[in-house]
């Protein structure tokens, strides 16, 4: 019985969805319709990577040296293999090594993005909601987050967990430390957007409805305010979803990204770098493209996101 | 694509004050928007015309309207806490407008601001004028926009909804300046409101609108004493009143439809206590009765007979 | 007329003092300005520099005897004497010196006359001269004047004017410097050599351009005239370029792997209580799985010299024999591996700097691939060079690349820091944890051996042990390119130092 | 608004204390510098000597408070280990190239982004507009080190218009290098400052069409232009001062990151500046340079929302009303 | 109907409006205080209808909030059915918290917009454990929506599909929810139209016949006001300058700020009634006037007023705090 309930509401939700707002305006935008069916594509073929690739360039045993620098569409010279976008220096097939590299790629971004939200909106919440001297200290730490830019938080991280773990565990970690990395340079935005929202929601009626009969400040806080603080959070998250995933790109130019027998996108991109004059171009390019069709779509949705929820802004 | 203001026809004379009175959503601000030209997009006008002394004025291009806004045609908003720029100080504000306008130096715009400021009362005029709006309060900051649109001396002055934001005693105050400005250089006025108390103590005449029609217009007294249509007969039962302690409060079922699903025919339909089959197909247009127009079915009679 | 080189490196020499940082590219600008009694050439071999004639004392096996040129001055005038290497010597020896640990055998320094010096040693050193072509000679009044009689020490506080400023008898004098950003060298017009060397640059401008892109662009934009360490994917390029060229030569060190058989157990791999690379068996199957030649074709573009000791044929004591390496092949590799117990494989982790050799990181990367086929599965960690080699001399690593320059050209300097157990004064990079006393004996027999013939003979067996045990993995020489403009006749020094007295343009 | 700048100071120096302790700390894990010191031929003896030397062998408050009381005693932010020489001069040498370039940077962010900012809220729907909009995304949708090299392959490379890397020639004026006085001076500043400032000119370009866009609804510009103002003068004068107020904070902010992002700018274009600096310094793990660039980069970011906050307190009148405003954003 | 259900007894809350102890240091400035509710005593009486009136800032919701315990008082007291209201927790507390409600002024910032009506309804009936299951809940929403004229299918929908009135009629029922006694009203219909104003207002009056409410009705309307009130206390610069019976109040206004805002009603009657001009606006609340506070707008003022502070006085239909009220009190008696 309740389970039908369940059902039906799930039902409804989607045919909500389906009626609002934001589908009516996203079916009227071109852009938004082709960056989402970009990014669907991009993290679709990131997610079925295995299946949509006949070689697990993360596989290092599995690689044959000597396909190395295949041209796209060409066999090689020595064992006659083909590849569609060509094979980078380690024999690797382009084309799988971006769908691979934008696994991690991927997975960083979005478990970054959740890191800082999650601290963020959490810290936002609390700053906002409690106020006076929380507020101050946690406003406070953001000021100070915001003094060290995310790269150098990053670099500095970066330098924490290599000191703090075994060098032989340095391998596995790498990918967190990038997570907590860039998540911990990106929390303040969520944190200060979420406390604005906060303060307005906080003195709207309803919370003093909700005050009135007993509730306690966590339900308030968790039940009343923070789905009300949520959409613009949503645009952050997009955005700054694109923009860990540059970060990095840029993390491990400096080199501190993905390790090189799991190249992510911007690893790859940095690896590429290195053969932009020397003629083997799709080693560069193409890593290079996907990065840019990712971060352009998503950047792109957040941007109509960012319009499409905000109210003055009919 | 919904019309918000539908086939809303009035004329007002040079000195008059026309009252227009309707719910929130019923195309009050549109009507005055449309006037002075500036609709915002996606909106635009579709039909009709607007005539200032005889000349249209609703086809000419933005450069041409530039002069009539402002110059011709005054406009005073609802929440004088946000009509003002917070960055100038009010001689800031008022200078320029003055020297848009009118071929004035810097000194002479600044002589005649302090003498409008005055004349809105604003006391020691020559030294707050150099004031930010947020040094003023909400009445005084209401005076300053009235000062701003009467710069440059307009035949018509559009007041959409001047004291909503204000209270009461301070309202009085507003009501009254507008007033005794706007008869001084018998300068006309459409005031826009919801008040039925402002419009009973200011206007001349009163339009009464609808889910974006006229419902009813027609002179002050009559309309308010007498109203035609059923609408307006609701209207003015549903104000509390200072002197009569009725029990109930006469109240118009339901609410005023959204502007994408308003019924066939008769836009009041549903909430009418004395609909007719005619009400739900055909949509009423103007007509006279008395000294009034109405739409509505109920005086379809009425005026065929006083026109035959 | 006036010849401007404009010359690029990835790294700035980090200081002008000669003494205080061990450093190539350090020593690379010093030799422009600063001159040592003996130089290398070109070609690493050693020349008359300020001394013109050395030897062993006749009679006393323990001292070497330099005379020195006469008639050289300093840039700023003085003249140069024996009291100034007398100087130097002693300066280099502070505990402050970088360059200290070449000369602990030389008990003193003294001068005999003007022009004749003594160096006393410890004992027989038959190979001292190799250990002086980067020691450079100071003028003593300057350095007093300008109160740097030591090398720069961290804890003043305070620069020494000697790291902004130089006063050699070199070909070249200091104009100005911008450390780490360009520095104008002149041409010194009362040089000793001329008519000697070719002498054609008369100014140097240098910049160090970290990143291998960018360097390049400003080769083929024509911003500078020579750059050191091209990209190997870019020689050809810059060869194709109009008016670029690319010379190479082979360079003096040797590329391998390094792999803990000493200790009871691994750290940093998934098999318990047993440490796999002790077996003999495995370290054989890992050199015989490693494909040389893919890696010198494809990730090192034919830029390298497989090899299958970790010396280059620089070096005394390097035999065809030894230099020969096995023809990859996994399937015997496999079978060892199989017979050793590991047909399963084992899990290991691998180090790698990511910027200090000619593509060491994909080096890494197909040793992680190659390994993979005979069943190790390698773990790659590559990081900079300041977190590498803490790892290796921290003896915290049990698999990792190491690259080794032998600036004394004698495989002694190989044992003493690669083979011999680790002590307070050897074996400090011995990371393979080998241990073996009898041939740490030997060792320490080559420093004060005279019979030239005998120690070789000792060098030699030593090396035999070396590769029976197969300690180390060695993958290859490393091959030096320099790109420059066309009309640049400057031949590649196998230890990448360029010395623009010899450049001669055409 | 004395009050103000106080309470900012007296904040500023704790911020600077907590980012020295972080920096000081945090740097001690990035390798250890006495490897770097000495060459490949050291003893175990001389890596006890330098460390001793270094005051790496003392617990950490103590190196810490010895580095504060260097710095707050006679100014001395310590040596550097790469380069023997005091991290003060080095830094006041570097500090010229790379505040030339934010500064140009910035400019460059700015200018564009107002004016494109401006241009795209007011023409809202226009295809320009969002050719704008769009394109403006890749520039931040690549990350900032392929796209200088990519100038440099197009610009240097292939079309040699422009120099590949460096300041090109500088003059000397007082303790100050400067490249603004020479034509290859000012040629080298193009592509690092196109690189460097792409990405804040997106982002200020965006935050100004947004931020116009809704002063645009506002009610004073309506009112402004049911008055008859020419609509030049509501767009430059009332709208576009109403916009600078929340992008002033933004704007300082992003500054503050503009010579963070230096660091890879500078790396790409072999910019001699003290990112540059910075890098050379993590590779080396020379401590003080970093601590003290780290900190320099703290005093310059809490200057920057100095000066922000002060500029609030010249735009908007309603500050000045009440000191307290504006102490937090 | 005589029994008394709330009393207030000089009630005071002040903000504390200083700037930061550094700029009073430098500006040499001492604290400021801002007296929003000044020694303010009413009684309510089971089943009938209090009204506060007074313009904006007069201190009409910081009473309200005080009422119900959103906001601590600084020093008077609240008591409720004899006991005193607190701010705190424990079970007694929420015993009497579920005895009292209140309907507030926004009809879009009460209802949270992303709660569906049903859960916005049921929550109180949830905080005050009121029934022990799903469905008795759904019932009590259900029978909840139909009392205020909506239907109880409408518990499906969210706040943003309703009307402005309709919206209203949600907060009502949410009110109605936990079977209160006494209800505050703190400007219910101000944002409404009017004609969905006398919707509300007749819903209101007629629950309060249905249900015996108790309401403490606040609005700055003095003809809304008029047409719900029992008794009216009229505020001013948060003290109560007036107090007293609905009809009185309005037939003989005794203190000049209440004939004042009488005579600023506009007249929708047209009855030509004669007024005076309304003059001064409210002062500053920080730094209000000496003496009476309404002196500078009283045309009525004379010296004494200017110094010194009126007392309440009892006047025909209730109580005044105006010397000149005194005085007619005085001639009279
Ligand atoms: N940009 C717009 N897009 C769609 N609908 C609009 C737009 N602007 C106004 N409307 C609709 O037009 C109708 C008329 O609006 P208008 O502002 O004229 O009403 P009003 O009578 O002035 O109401 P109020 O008393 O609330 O000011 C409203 O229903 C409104 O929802
Ligand atoms: N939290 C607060 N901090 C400081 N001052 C406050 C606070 N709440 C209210 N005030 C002040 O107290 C006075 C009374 O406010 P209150 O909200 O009670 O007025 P009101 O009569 O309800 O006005 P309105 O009709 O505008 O709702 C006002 O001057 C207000 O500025
Ligand atoms: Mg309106
Ligand atoms: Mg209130």
């Amino acid at each position: 019985m309740a389970q039908q309930g369940e059902d039906i509401d799930c039902m409804e939700m989607i045919k909500r969805f389906v009626d609002s707002d934001l589908v009516y305006k996203f079916n009227r935008s071109p852009v938004a319709i082709i960056a989402l069916a970009v990014t669907v594509l991009l993290i679709g073929g990131a997610v079925l990577a295995p299946f949509v690739t006949s070689q697990n360039p993360f596989d290092p045993a599995s690689l044959n040296l000597m396909n190395g620098f295949s041209k796209p569409m060409e066999p090689n010279q020595f064992t006659g293999d083909t590849f569609i976008f060509g094979a980078d220096d380690q024999g690797r097939d382009v084309y799988a090594t971006i769908l691979y590299g934008m696994r991690i790629s991927l997975f960083v971004g979005f478990a970054a993005v959740l890191f800082a939200m999650v601290l963020g909106v959490s810290l936002g919440l609390l700053s906002g909601f409690i106020g006076g001297r929380t507020d101050v200290i946690i406003m406070r730490i953001a000021d100070i987050q915001l003094t060290f830019p995310a790269i150098l938080v990053a670099l500095l991280i970066f330098g924490i967990a290599k000191g703090i773990t075994p060098p032989s565990m340095r391998d596995e970690i790498a990918i967190w430390v990038l997570i907590i990395a860039i998540g911990l340079s990106d929390w303040v935005q969520f944190a200060r957007v979420v406390r604005g929202a906060t303060l307005v929601e906080k003195s709207k009626e309803y919370v003093q409805a909700a005050r009135l009969i007993g509730r306690s400040s966590f339900v308030i806080m968790i039940r009343h305010i923070l789905p009300n603080t949520l959409s613009p959070v949503l645009v952050i998250a997009t955005i700054s979803l694109a923009l860990a995933i540059i970060a990095e790109a840029t993390l491990s130019f400096l080199g501190v990204g993905a390790p090189p027998t799991q190249p992510s996108l911007g690893t790859l991109i940095r690896i590429g770098q290195g053969f932009l004059f020397s003629g083997e171009w799709w080693i560069l390019f193409f890593p290079a493209i996907t990065l840019l069709a990712l971060a352009l779509s998503v950047n792109l949705l957040g941007d109509w996101l960012r319009d499409a929820l905000n109210p003055k802004l009919k | 694509m919904l019309t918000a203001v539908d086939d809303v026809s009035f004329d007002l004379a040079r000195g008059e004050v026309l009252g227009l009175v309707g719910e929130s959503g019923a195309g009050k601000s549109m009507t005055g928007a449309a006037i002075i030209g500036l609709i915002e997009a996606p909106g635009r006008i579709t039909g009709g015309s607007i005539s200032l002394e005889g000349k249209r004025i609703d086809n000419l291009s933005s450069a041409e309207m530039r002069q009539v806004r402002g110059r011709r045609i005054g406009m005073v908003f609802q929440d004088p806490l946000t009509s003002l720029n917070p960055l100038f100080t009010i001689a800031e504000q008022l200078v320029e407008t003055i020297r848009v306008h009118l071929p004035m130096s810097a000194r002479e715009a600044r002589e005649r601001a302090i003498g409008l400021l005055n004349e809105v009362g604003i006391p020691a005029a020559s030294q707050r004028i150099d004031d930010y709006p947020h040094q003023f309060s909400g009445g005084m900051r209401q005076r300053v926009v009235i000062a701003l649109a009467l710069a440059a001396e307009p035949e018509l002055v559009i007041a959409d909804e001047p004291t909503t934001a204000l209270d009461v005693s301070v309202q009085a105050q507003i009501i009254d300046v507008l007033k005794k400005l706007c008869s001084e250089r018998n300068a006309s006025v459409i005031l826009i409101t919801h008040d039925m108390g402002v419009i009973a103590e200011t206007a001349d005449r009163v339009a009464v609108m609808y889910a974006g029609r006229l419902a009813e217009i027609g002179p002050v007294r009559s309309v308010i004493k007498d109203a035609l249509h059923p609408y307006t007969k609701g209207l003015m039962g549903s104000i509390p009143s200072l002197t009569s302690t009725d029990d109930r409060l006469v109240q118009i079922p339901g609410s005023m439809p959204r502007l994408n699903n308003i019924p066939e025919g008769c836009a009041f339909n549903p909430r009418c206590d004395q609909v007719f089959a005619r009400c739900t197909k055909a949509r009423p247009e103007l007509m006279h009765s008395g000294n009034r127009e109405v739409s509505c079915w109920l005086y379809d009679d009425a005026a065929s007979e006083a026109t035959a | 007329g006036a010849e401007t080189l404009r010359w690029a490196r990835a790294g700035d020499s980090l200081t002008l003092d000669p003494h205080s940082q061990n450093e190539g590219p350090t020593h690379a600008l010093s030799q422009q300005i600063y001159e040592p009694l003996i130089s290398p050439d070109m070609e690493a071999k050693p020349i008359p520099a300020l001394a013109t004639e050395w030897g062993v004392k006749e009679g006393d096996p323990n001292v070497w005897v330099f005379k020195l040129r006469e008639g050289v001055k300093f840039h700023d005038g003085a003249d140069f004497t024996a009291e100034d290497v007398v100087f130097s010597f002693n300066r280099a020896k502070m505990e402050s010196s970088d360059m200290k640990e070449l000369l602990v055998s030389i008990k003193e320094v003294r001068a005999v006359d003007d022009y004749t010096v003594e160096m006393e040693t410890d004992g027989p050193n038959p190979i001292l001269p190799n250990n002086l072509t980067n020691l450079f000679i100071m003028d003593k009044g300057w350095a007093e004047t300008h109160g740097v009689e030591a090398p720069a020490e961290f804890d003043t506080g305070e620069e020494t004017y000697a790291v902004r400023n130089a006063n050699g008898t070199g070909a070249f004098m200091l104009e100005s410097r911008e450390p780490d950003t360009k520095t104008v060298l002149k041409a010194n017009p009362d040089y000793w050599g001329k008519g000697e060397f070719p002498l054609e640059v008369t100014e140097i401008i240098y910049t160090p351009i970290q990143n291998a892109a960018t360097r390049v662009a400003a080769l083929l934009s024509g911003e500078v005239d020579l750059i050191q360490d091209v990209p190997v994917q870019d020689l050809q390029r810059v060869s194709d370029a109009d008016g670029l060229k690319v010379d190479n030569a082979p360079q003096n060190r040797t590329i391998f792997f390094g792999i803990n058989s000493g200790d009871d157990d691994l750290a940093n791999d998934n098999v318990d209580g047993k440490n796999p690379f002790a077996d003999i068996r495995v370290r054989k199957a890992m050199n015989m799985a490693i494909d040389r030649d893919a890696i010198k074709m494809v990730v090192m573009r034919g830029q390298s010299a497989p090899t299958g000791v970790i010396i280059p044929p620089f070096v005394n004591g390097w035999t065809e024999e030894l230099d020969k390496y096995p023809k990859a092949d996994v399937a015997a590799a496999k079978a060892l591996m199989e017979e050793a117990g590991y047909g399963d494989g084992f899990e290991v982790t691998l180090h790698c700097p990511n910027d200090r050799y000619i593509n060491d990181e994909a080096i890494c990367q197909a040793m992680v691939g190659m390994m993979g086929q005979i069943g190790i599965k390698v773990n790659l960690v590559a990081q900079t060079k300041a977190n590498h080699f803490p790892l290796i001399s921290g003896k915290e690593t049990d698999f990792y690349l190491l690259g080794w320059g032998v600036p004394t050209f004698d495989s002694e300097y190989v044992f003493n820091f690669l083979v011999h157990s680790t002590t307070d004064e050897r074996g400090s990079w011995n990371g393979s944890r080998f241990s073996n006393p009898e041939v740490d004996a030997m060792i320490e027999s080559l420093g004060s051996e005279t019979d030239i013939e005998k120690r070789d003979d000792t060098i030699s067996k030593i090396w035999q042990i070396v590769q029976d045990e197969q300690i180390y993995l060695p993958v290859h020489n490393q091959v030096l390119n320099w790109g420059m403009k066309d009309n640049v006749n400057f031949p590649v020094q196998p230890e990448d130092q360029p010395h623009f007295k010899f450049l001669q343009y055409n | 608004m004395l009050a103000f700048i106080i309470r900012r100071v007296a904040q500023s120096v704790v911020v600077l204390l907590v980012v020295g302790l972080v920096a000081f700390s945090l740097f001690r894990f990035v390798g250890d510098p006495v490897e770097n010191l000495l060459g490949q031929e050291r003893t175990v003896a001389d890596i006890e000597r330098v460390r001793s030397q270094l005051g790496l062998d003392q617990p950490f408050p103590v190196q810490y408070f010895k580095f504060l009381k260097g710095i707050v005693v006679d100014g001395n932010f310590g040596v550097s280990y790469r380069q023997g020489r005091p991290v003060a001069d080095i830094i006041a040498e570097r500090a010229p190239a790379t505040l030339e370039l934010a500064f140009v940077s910035a400019l460059f962010a700015l200018v564009l982004g107002i004016s494109l900012g401006v241009y795209t809220a007011i023409r809202r729907d226009g295809w320009l507009s969002n050719a704008i909009m769009t394109l403006s995304l890749v520039g931040v949708s690549l990350p900032t080190f392929l796209i200088g090299i990519l100038l440099i392959y197009v610009f240097a490379v292939e079309l040699g218009w422009l120099p590949s890397f460096g300041r090109g020639e500088t003059v000397k004026i007082g303790g100050w290098t400067t490249g603004f006085l020479t034509t290859s001076g000012l040629k080298a500043l193009i592509l690092p400052a196109i690189t460097l400032g792409l990405y804040q000119m997106t982002l200020i370009m965006r935050l100004v069409r947004s931020e116009m866009l809704e002063v645009l609804r506002s009610d004073y510009v309506k009112f402004a232009d049911a008055r008859g103002l020419p609509s030049r003068r509501i767009h430059f004068r009332h709208a576009l001062k109403n916009t600078l107020v929340p992008v002033i904070t933004i704007t300082g902010l992003q500054l503050g990151s503009i010579i963070a992002f230096a660091i890879i700018t500078e790396t790409v274009f072999q910019w001699p500046g003290v990112g540059l600096l910075f890098i050379n310094a993590i590779q080396f793990v020379d401590i003080p340079v970093m601590a003290t660039y780290l900190m320099l980069i703290s005093v310059l970011f809490v200057t920057i929302n100095l000066i922000v906050d002060l500029l609030y307190f010249s735009i908007d009148p309603r500050l000045k009303a009440d000191g307290s405003a504006g102490g937090g954003h | 109907m005589s029994e008394t259900l709330l009393e207030v007894r000089n009630l005071t809350r002040t903000f504390d409006m200083s700037k930061p102890w550094l700029n009073r240091v430098l500006e040499r400035d001492g604290k400021r205080f801002l007296r929003a509710v000044d020694r303010v005593s009413f009684t309510i009486r089971k089943g009938e209808t209090f009204a506060l009136v007074g313009e904006s800032g007069s201190g009409k919701s910081t009473i309200a909030k005080m009422v119900v315990g959103l906001l601590p008082s600084s020093s008077g007291e609240i008591l409720f059915d004899g006991a005193p209201i607190g701010t705190g927790e424990g079970a007694a507390m929420r015993a009497m918290r579920s005895r009292f409600q209140m309907i507030f002024q926004s009809p879009f910032a009460s209802l949270n917009p992303r709660w569906k009506v049903r859960d916005i309804v049921a929550e109180p009936i949830i905080a005050f454990d009121m029934v022990q299951n799903r469905q008795a809940q759904a019932a009590r929403v259900a029978e909840l929506l139909e009392l205020v004229g909506l239907s109880a299918s409408d518990g499906s929908k969210y706040p943003h599909e309703f009307s402005g009135g309709q919206r209203q009629r949600i907060a009502i029922a949410r009110a109605l929810s936990s079977n209160p006694e006494f209800i505050v009203c703190d400007e219910p219909t101000s944002a409404l139209d009017v004609s969905v104003q006398a919707q509300i207002l007749n819903l209101m009056r007629d629950l309060q016949d249905e249900l015996g409410l108790t309401y403490l009705f606040i609005s700055h309307d003095l003809s809304v006001v008029r047409h719900m009130a029992n008794r009216i206390g009229v505020l001013y610069l948060g003290a109560l300058v007036e107090n007293a019976q609905a009809r009185g109040l309005f037939e003989d206004p005794q203190h000049p700020y209440t004939q004042m805002l009488l005579d600023a009603v506009p007249d929708v009657d047209m009855t030509d009634r004669e007024r005076e001009e309304v003059i001064g606006e409210i002062p500053n609340p920080i730094s209000p006037p000496d003496g009476c506070v309404f002196h500078p707008r009283c045309v009525k003022a004379f010296d004494r007023c200017r110094v010194e502070a009126p007392a309440m006085v009892a006047t025909q239909y209730g109580e005044a705090k105006c010397f000149a009220a005194e005085n007619v009190r005085k001639a009279g008696s």
